[in-house]
């Protein structure tokens, strides 16, 4: 099977399971053979050639499929996180007639997914990118709850409106490139407007403050499963649709240095807002938000410093996989969480969350270490943003700590763990230490050096300093975490009043019946009764010209208009 | 109503203006001779010496026929409306009218063939003598209209129409004969003009006796 | 035989204002009869011009409106028979020797 | 007058000839009906599949003409753009006639619906391959009148309404049309349609009366169209039975009044003439206004069908965007859309369709949970309603895409944030009803179930045409770059036809990595 | 026209009134055999009438001198253009009509008064069309008038009898008026003839004072708005036979005398006073008949004011008439367009009529259900008379639009697009019952060619739509006078 088949494969399984699941009779069963879906692409990262390359004449605008180092990372994290939520949802879903529907989305949100990352144009990289984000649509409002149906509106609106952007942002694109393959995008440099609108089109998927704000309410209302690969694999789209399409080296460094704020930015108010949050899921989902942020300003710093590029771009790939995994095993721990013990739900989910804040020996410690070492060897200071980045995997610590105590508090309802949950857990909490050993460059283990590790040490240590404090302070009666920053924070006030505008917008239907509505009313309302009335008036003015009077004078009168006419003629014509 | 009375001030104040303005109109003719030269130059080859006859049966031959026509069709319209209602003239009482008609119903029939006869030459013609004729009939129906022998139906058509077709017949074979249609072979022109007028006048007798019945079939 | 211009002038107005008159005798009557005498007397006006046209020239009496009357007159007659019997007939239908007045709705 | 030219006729006559004869049948002559009315469908299809190999294949080119007055004749013609409306015709014909049969199933007076049906569709291929102006009035008021009747064929107070509406608004729009071609009649002669159009020569005495022509008919096809204030009628005529709004709606009366603009637009005064007459950014506004006032007002609709009705309002000026934006592109982005919006459309009119047969769904807050009872329908609905979003890969998308491309090419950047309106709009309308039938719980009963079928969800000629028009929405932007696929085709048409040599390039040829 | 040639000497004008004549003559010798006679006039005549418009098309107009006294001594026929293309259409509707009274009457009595008084009617029109003179077509108006009064009064019963009371009153007025103006004209000129008369008119009292008698006399008698009146119930009460030939030929009839007064005779005095006030009224009539035939509810009813509005769009004609080169050949196509439309409709009303019994037109929805041929002669027919395209209505429109707008007159082609509307409005609402719920009900039983022959006519309509060329062909070969 040549690389051009195999690269189609990728996103084409789960298109071909999804049809296999509207057989009749049998396709009601093969929902269990969705983690199948992965396998080409999964087998793809691992062993396809560097630099595969297919182009598909026929499908869509001209399709082309590449496979990169960039996009090899990507398609690993992406094969191996929804391989991982399909097998988890096989145990986690009861049985129901919802359960197909939801493989169908999660199939399908898994093609878009696959695809992005392979796609190779910016045609397909869009129709990937759409549908996934649509999918996921169908596995945030899967429990029907109303939670989760304001979490999809909240989720589709934003995923809406960031996908027109996109596509406005490709088109422009496209229109200076004069052509739609990746390759021939990276030619120009993109225009302002393009740039601000893919900054803005993908940030909402990357969940890039401001625009985060689906994420903290879509997270917990997904199933596990679900909740999983978004927050570890899909919203990596929004990453690398930027270094795709945003390529350092041909955007202004000025964006670069947006970046940079937005993503700092980012990787604290995730924290900050984390930490009061009540719900686990929650509380992982601005840890997303804040990881997200420090990947943002990664990129950002590439951006900045083109020179960087080589070597940040492998490094925030190897942060993407990590961050992907360890988030994945979290969500999927906390599912299993529930379902055990305390002190067995927190060995689900320790080492995960030690892997996310950084401790060494974890994918943590070598992602972090990559990603800043190139900022050390900056010909500028970037000081101020190393210390940002350290500071925030303090607040990770945190969050991780926020994390375990939700996690292991509250009523547990023990329930045997199946197979089909603890294996895809255990994969993914296994692949947090393993993964970033097999894969990252020779020199990521000076991760192991002594500075880098106290480089990584001192935040975490300043995290069990706080979150020591936090919890002894919490044995207090009363001294409850405050409910500060509610979940969905940004989103809240301003339902609240979108609820009011809305309110008055439909209190008011005229209002958006005026400009045509209210004429066309006023037409079919106000003239049959004109009409009417006018047909009444011919009708007695008919009457009256029965009249032979009335035949008397119109047939003199006309006699003398005629001969008025004719005579006034004459009178005034030139002769 | 005041609409009404609106127009019955109106009417004839437009009626006036309408008088005068035709008054005017008419005032405006200019004094011509019109056809008299051009038929003056043609009558001699008119067949008849009379210019009016002249006119009415050879010049404008087709205007009478027409007529004739129209005279025809009246009838048949009349007939068409049905014949219902009963005659309603009792038979005239008393015997100064029996007694005149015994004396004019004669003199009429004399007069009317006469005057068809004298109109090649002079005043007279179809109209005038069936005119005479038909007053005849009609005084009779006045007088004893319950007595006179009625014609069958078909003969009745055939009275009535008699006159167009014979006109009809002669117009044709005047096309055919190629004098164009309505016209006759100069040598001709004189007795088939004076078979027209016979054949005309006792149509024309017929129709006005049946127009004056009004439809009233007889009995 | 050609006739004092201003006689004939009188003719021609004559004929005229009797025309009007049955006009407005037909407009303003409604009894049928006296509609269809006002249209008989209306077709005398005419003929009455007509036959001042005829004398009015130098040349002598013009034949062709002589011929014409007669005409007129066969063609007035019958359409006046038509009319008298057509106005038994409204009678007979409807009691009265008038036109209803009714829209077309009625 | 060839072979060739009978062909033409004869694809007329492969409708109109059924459709006379079916008037004359008996209610219960089901089998003959349905003969006559698949006959004919299938005949004319393949004609039509005829007609195209001979034009690409062999190159051929076919009319007719037939004289009407001095000067004045009535031509039949087929280019490359009226085979594109053509096939887009004879394909949904097809495709709706087994859908009303399915539908009707029972219902009175069929042989009078199919009858005006198949006159409809004759009407509307008259439209395609009408040869110029004259012809194109022609066929475009026949339409009207053999429309009329489907509007109120179910003869109830409100369908007598909308009757009544449909006829002002179109008989007016055709006064004014006939008008407005006598008028250039006048002017310039009866001169078939050319690429580039006809009426350069004029521009420098008659430009001002080029002017009021151009808005007349714009105004003319506009009410067919359903331009902004000319569009009431289009939501009340929804009245009619699905497959009459499905034919209305995707292929027959809004198609033609967008047909029409293109034609007029671009082969009768040409983009130059316009642009230089300054009459076509006033177009590009209207079409602009009306595409965001249709979206609005469709998301304020609750029935279901007049949602869609809006929608149409909507996407069809789509269609008269691109052409107004003067450029290959977005000319490229115009006609796909029209057999883009034709799929889509009609899908989505045969799913409401469904809904309303099967289980009495009027509403789009009655669909809860349609998507477990209906799953076919609920996906051909899907798959439809996110391509008229413009959701890659749908066929929705290639047009938005060319449109966007063309908006930029005509550097008018500001049509592209209308796109963008308008799709979030569309999203607006478009996503409940989706995600109700998907995922909300149906409480209760349904408002009205008559289909119980054992194996499907409903009538199978119901459901047959339904997804297949649904994959065809779907294929037309998957498979979009295929060489029978409309953007294919369209490409060909403004390259070819058009005369600019740089858009199949463009388009069709990409450079390797 | 290869086949001309022949005929180019033969006299074909004369057998035109000569063979209808005889038919009226035999119909009343011998009513039993009636509407034989009928019949094979009617089949006749048709021919004739082909043959002579043929002639006409390939050798010009045909002036043929009565009994050899060419003008202005006697009388002459003029066969050109116009007089034959009406002729041609009053003969094909006249076989039509004739075909639909086999039927609709049968062998009645009031049937033997019908074939003869109908084929007087038609020797009436024809030789009004053929005439050359005005005096001689007084003669042949009043033939006109007394025929079709007795015509309508054969309906019996109060309604139809007081209709033609008025009608024959209305038309006696006409007609005296009319025949005031020959008198002033032959006054003036000393002549009868119309192109003497042509040559000689021009703009004084006596002439004036003629053509506006004339004009006014004659626009009574075609039902010029606010002159109508009479028209919607004679034409309304009348059996439908009756109906559709009132409708469809004897209004034209005035209108043709009309037209052919101001092309020929007075063309000098076409001012813009004028074509004003005779515009407006047509507007009007326009604007009042659609309006009244919104208004009213039986069926026939509908159709006699849908008469008086489309009356109105021939009297376009005056500001027409010289404005464009093709003006008043436009108004003359619409004539024939909306005399063959308008017979199909009447006839269709009328086979409706019999089957329901009634013609109230909320009700007769079962019935246009049940006989499909007569609703759809109704619905081809009627959107003839809207103007819908590839029927003779649509060239009619097309033309008088065409005739507006190059002279300039945008009014008056508003006025053309606008009334088609109106009628678009009173069609469709004659159509709706057809579409109500219910089943169909072919109603009381009728002979087959009550529907046929309207279908027929309704598919001459169509056929309209593509006669344009030839039949602007046949009225090139139209004599004008004067200053045109």
């Amino acid at each position: 099977m040549t690389p051009d088949t195999w690269l189609l494969l990728i996103p084409l399984t789960p298109v071909l399971l999804l049809a296999a699941l509207a057989l009749p009779v049998v396709g009601r069963h093969l929902w269990r053979l969705t983690p199948l879906a992965v396998l080409p692409a999964l087998a793809g990262a691992l062993w396809l050639p560097e630099g595969a390359w297919a182009f598909y004449p026929w499908l869509l605008l001209g399709t082309e499929l590449a496979l990169d180092p960039v996009g090899r990372g990507f398609l690993l994290l992406t094969a191996l996180l929804w391989g991982a939520a399909a097998v988890y949802a096989q145990g986690y879903l009861g049985a129901g007639p919802a359960r197909v529907r939801f493989h169908a989305f999660f199939l399908l949100a898994m093609a878009g997914n696959l695809g992005l990352v392979v796609a190779a144009d910016v045609a397909f990289f869009y129709t990937s990118f759409a549908l996934m984000s649509l999918a996921a649509m169908g596995l945030v409002v899967h429990e029907q709850q109303f939670e989760s149906w304001r979490a999809g509106w909240v989720y589709l609106g934003m995923a809406l409106v960031g996908e027109v952007a996109l596509f406005t942002g490709l088109i422009l694109l496209v229109h200076d490139a004069g052509g739609h393959g990746m390759s021939r995008v990276w030619e120009q440099p993109p225009g302002t407007a393009a740039m601000i609108l893919l900054l803005g089109g993908l940030g909402v998927k990357a969940g890039m403050v401001p625009l985060h704000l689906w994420l903290p309410l879509a997270h917990p209302a997904a199933p596990i499963p679900a909740s999983a690969v978004l927050s570890g694999a899909m919203i990596k789209a929004g990453l690398l649709g930027w270094m795709r399409l945003l390529p350092p080296g041909s955007v202004p460094e000025a964006l670069g240095t947006v970046l940079v704020v937005l993503g700092l930015v980012g990787a604290g108010y995730g924290v900050l807002a984390g930490v009061f949050q009540y719900r686990v899921k929650t509380v992982l989902a601005y840890s997303s938000i804040s990881q997200m942020g420090l990947m943002t300003a990664g990129l950002g710093v590439a951006m900045m410093h083109p020179a960087l590029a080589p070597a940040l771009i492998p490094a925030l790939v190897l942060y993407a996989l990590h961050h992907g995994v360890a988030k994945a095993a979290l969500f999927l721990g906390v599912g299993i969480a529930r379902r055990v013990g305390r002190m067995a739900a927190l060995a689900w989910l320790l080492l995960p969350g030690l892997a996310l804040a950084g401790m060494p020996l974890t994918s943590g410690a070598v992602a972090k270490t990559l990603l800043k070492a190139p900022m050390y060897d900056a010909p500028v200071d970037l000081s101020l943003v190393t210390l940002g980045l350290s500071t925030a995997a303090a607040g990770t610590f945190l969050l991780m700590l926020r994390c375990w105590v939700l996690a292991t508090g509250g009523l547990r309802e023990p329930r045997p763990v199946p197979v089909s949950l603890w294996l895809p857990c255990l994969v993914l909490v296994l692949g947090t230490v393993v993964l970033p050993w097999a894969l990252a460059p020779e020199d990521a283990f000076k991760a192991l050096a002594v500075e880098p590790a106290l480089a990584l040490l001192w935040p975490m240590g300043l995290g069990v300093l706080i979150g020591g404090i936090a919890l002894l302070l919490a044995r207090f009666p009363g001294w409850t975490l405050p409910r500060l920053i509610p979940e969905g924070d940004l989103w809240v006030p301003l339902e609240r009043g979108g609820r009011g505008v809305l309110g008055w917008v439909s209190r008011t239907p005229w209002f958006w019946r005026m400009p045509g509505g209210g004429f066309t009313l006023a037409l079919i309302h106000g003239l049959p009764r004109l009409w009417a009335a006018w047909l009444d008036r011919v009708a007695r003015g008919e009457r009256l010209l029965l009249r032979w009077e009335i035949l008397g004078m119109l047939f003199i009168g006309l006699v003398l208009a005629m001969l008025a006419a004719v005579y006034l003629g004459a009178v005034m014509a030139p002769s | 109503m005041t609409r009404h009375r609106a127009a019955a001030t109106l009417m004839p104040l437009m009626s006036l203006a309408l008088a005068g303005l035709l008054v005017v109109a008419v005032l405006d003719l200019p004094p011509q001779s019109g056809l008299a030269e051009p038929v003056a130059g043609a009558m001699d080859r008119a067949g008849v010496d009379h210019p009016v006859t002249a006119v009415l049966l050879n010049f404008r031959a087709y205007d009478t026929f027409l007529e004739l026509a129209v005279l025809l069709l009246a009838v048949l319209a009349v007939w068409s409306l049905g014949r219902r209602d009963p005659i309603p003239a009792r038979p005239v009482q008393g015997p100064v009218l029996h007694g005149t008609l015994r004396h004019l119903i004669p003199v009429a029939v004399v007069t009317g063939g006469y005057l068809v006869w004298v109109g090649s030459s002079d005043s007279g013609g179809a109209f005038q003598g069936g005119a005479v004729l038909g007053a005849a009939g009609v005084m009779l129906m006045l007088s004893r209209p319950r007595e006179l022998p009625m014609l069958p139906a078909p003969l009745q058509r055939l009275g009535l129409a008699l006159g167009v077709c014979v006109f009809l017949a002669v117009g044709t074979a005047g096309l055919l004969a190629g004098h164009g249609f309505m016209g006759y072979p100069p040598d001709w022109a004189y007795p088939l003009i004076l078979g027209i007028e016979l054949v005309a006048a006792l149509s024309i007798a017929l129709t006005l006796v049946l127009l004056f019945l009004g439809g009233r079939h007889g009995h | 035989m050609a006739t004092d211009p201003v006689n004939l002038q009188i003719y021609l107005a004559c004929g005229a204002l009797l025309f009007v008159m049955g006009v407005h005798a037909l407009v303003v009557r409604r009894h049928l009869l006296l509609k269809i005498l006002a249209i008989n007397i209306m077709g005398s006006g005419i003929f009455m011009v007509l036959l001042g046209v005829a004398a009015g020239g130098e040349g002598g009496v013009d034949p062709v409106p002589h011929a014409l009357v007669i005409t007129g007159i066969v063609v007035a007659l019958s359409a006046t028979a038509v009319a008298l019997v057509l106005m038994l007939r409204v009678k007979a239908a409807t009691g009265l020797a008038r036109l209803p007045r009714s829209g077309p709705e009625d | 007058m060839d072979m060739g030219a009978h062909v033409l006729l004869l694809i007329l006559l492969s409708s109109l000839l059924p459709g006379v004869a079916i008037f004359f049948l008996r209610e219960e002559q089901f089998v003959l009906r349905t003969a006559l009315n698949l006959g004919g469908a299938l005949l004319k299809f393949l004609l039509i599949i005829g007609l195209l190999v001979g034009v690409y294949r062999d190159g051929k080119t076919y009319s007719l003409s037939v004289n009407l007055l001095p000067g004045i004749d009535l031509v039949l013609a087929a280019d490359a753009l009226s085979l594109l409306f053509a096939t887009l015709s004879a394909v949904l014909w097809l495709v709706t006639t087994i859908y009303a049969i399915g539908y009707l199933e029972d219902s009175p007076n069929r042989s009078r619906f199919f009858g005006f049906f198949s006159l409809c569709v004759s009407a509307t291929v008259g439209i395609a391959f009408s040869g110029n102006l004259i012809t194109l009035l022609i066929f475009y008021e026949i339409l009207t009148l053999a429309t009329w009747p489907l509007v109120v064929h179910r003869g109830t107070p409100e369908s007598f309404r909308a009757g009544r509406i449909y006829l002002a608004y179109t008989l007016i729009g055709g006064a004014v049309l006939l008008g407005a071609v006598v008028w250039l009649t006048l002017l310039a002669g009866s001169e078939p349609f050319v690429v580039g159009g006809y009426l350069q020569d004029l521009a420098a005495d008659h430009g001002t009366a080029l002017m009021v022509i151009f808005a007349m008919l714009m105004a003319g096809f506009g009410v067919k169209a359903a331009l902004l204030p000319l569009h009431s009628w289009l939501p009340r005529a929804m009245v009619a039975p699905a497959p009459v709004s499905a034919l209305l709606h995707a292929v027959a009366v809004v198609k033609a009044g967008a047909f029409g603009i293109v034609r007029v637009l671009n082969d009768v005064y040409g983009v130059e003439l316009a642009a230089d007459l300054g009459v076509a950014l006033p177009l590009l506004l209207l079409a602009v206004l009306t595409i965001i006032y249709g979206s609005v007002r469709a998301v304020f609709a609750d029935d279901l069908k007049q949602r869609l009705a809006f929608s149409t309002v909507s996407q069809v000026s789509y269609i008269i965007l691109g052409a107004a934006l003067a450029g290959p592109i977005g000319a490229v982005g115009g006609l796909v859309h029209l057999v883009h919006q034709g799929i889509m459309k009609i899908t989505l009119f045969f799913c409401a369709g469904n809904f309303a047969e099967t289980l009495g769904i009027h509403r789009v807050d009655e669909m809860r949970g349609v998507g477990r009872r209906m799953p076919w329908t609920m996906t051909a609905f899907t798959l439809a309603a996110l391509g008229m979003i413009g959701i890659p890969p749908l066929a929705g998308f290639i047009s938005k895409w060319y449109l966007g491309l063309g908006a930029l090419e005509a550097d008018m950047a500001w049509v592209t944030g209308v796109l963008v309106v308008s799709s979030l709009l569309n999203a607006l309308y478009f996503l409940p009803p989706i995600l109700r039938g998907w995922f909300s719980r149906r409480e209760g009963p349904w408002p009205d179930e008559r289909h119980g079928g054992r194996w499907l969800e409903t009538h199978w000629m119901l459901l047959l045409p339904t997804v297949t028009v649904a994959a065809m929405a779907l294929g037309m932007g998957l498979l979009a770059s295929l060489a029978i696929s409309p953007l294919y085709w369209v490409t060909f048409i403004v390259e070819f036809e058009y005369g600019y040599d740089h858009i199949w390039s463009a388009i069709f040829e990409w450079e390797t990595p | 026209m290869p086949s001309t040639a022949f005929m180019a000497d033969v006299i074909l004008a004369p057998w035109l009134v000569i063979v209808p004549l005889v038919g009226a003559l035999l119909a009343g010798l011998w009513p039993a055999t009636a509407r034989w006679w009928g019949l094979l006039t009617a089949l006749a005549t048709l021919v004739l009438a082909l043959l002579l418009a043929l002639q006409v098309h390939g050798q010009g107009p045909v002036v043929l001198a009565l009994g050899g006294w060419s003008p202005p001594l006697g009388i002459a026929l003029v066969a050109d253009g116009l007089a034959s293309l009406m002729v041609l259409m009053t003969a094909g509707v006249g076989l039509a009509i004739s075909l639909y009274a086999l039927g609709y009457l049968g062998g009645t009595a009031r049937g033997r008064w019908f074939w003869m008084l109908w084929l007087w009617l038609w020797a009436a029109m024809n030789a009004l069309y053929l005439s050359g003179d005005v005096f001689n077509l007084y003669v042949t108006l009043e033939l006109v008038v007394l025929a079709s009064v007795a015509l309508v009064a054969l309906a019996g019963g109060a309604a139809p009898l007081a209709a033609a009371m008025r009608y024959l009153l209305v038309s006696l007025l006409g007609s005296m008026a009319y025949l005031m103006g020959v008198v002033l004209l032959y006054g003036a000129y000393g002549t009868l003839d119309l192109q003497g008369l042509g040559a000689q008119v021009t703009l004084s009292a006596a002439p004036m004072m003629a053509a506006v008698l004339m004009t006014v006399g004659l626009l009574v008698k075609s039902a010029l708005f606010p002159l109508h009146v009479w028209l919607p119930p004679a034409h309304g009460s009348a059996p439908a036979p009756v109906s559709a030939a009132l409708s469809a030929l004897v209004v034209k009839v005035s209108f043709y005398l009309i037209l052919r007064l101001w092309l020929m005779v007075f063309p000098e005095l076409t001012l813009p006073g004028l074509d004003l006030l005779m515009g407006g009224l047509a507007a009007a009539a326009v604007l009042w008949g659609g309006v009244m035939a919104l208004r009213v509810s039986r069926l026939k009813q509908v159709v006699a004011y849908s008469t008086v509005a489309q009356v109105g769009y021939l009297f376009l004609l005056f500001p027409l008439l010289w404005a464009a080169p093709g003006g008043w050949q436009a108004v003359v196509f619409f004539a024939v367009a909306h005399g063959v439309a308008k017979a199909a409709v009447f006839l269709a009303a009328g086979t409706l009529q019999q089957a329901a019994g009634h013609d109230r037109l909320a009700e007769l929805g079962a019935v246009m259900r049940g006989r499909l041929k007569t609703s759809f002669a109704l619905g081809i027919a009627g959107a003839s008379l809207v103007g819908l395209p590839l029927t003779g209505g649509f060239i009619a429109k097309w033309l008088l639009v065409q005739s507006a707008l190059e002279a300039h007159l945008w009014g008056w082609a508003v006025v053309v697009l606008g009334g088609g509307l109106l009628a678009g409005a009173y069609v469709f609402r004659l159509l709706g019952p057809a579409f109500e719920p219910g089943p169909g009900d072919r109603g009381r039983p009728l002979p087959a060619i009550m529907e046929w022959v309207p279908l027929s006519l309704a598919l001459l309509t169509i056929a309209l739509g593509f006669a344009g060329t030839p039949a602007l062909a046949l009225l090139a070969r139209t004599l004008v006078g004067g200053g045109g």
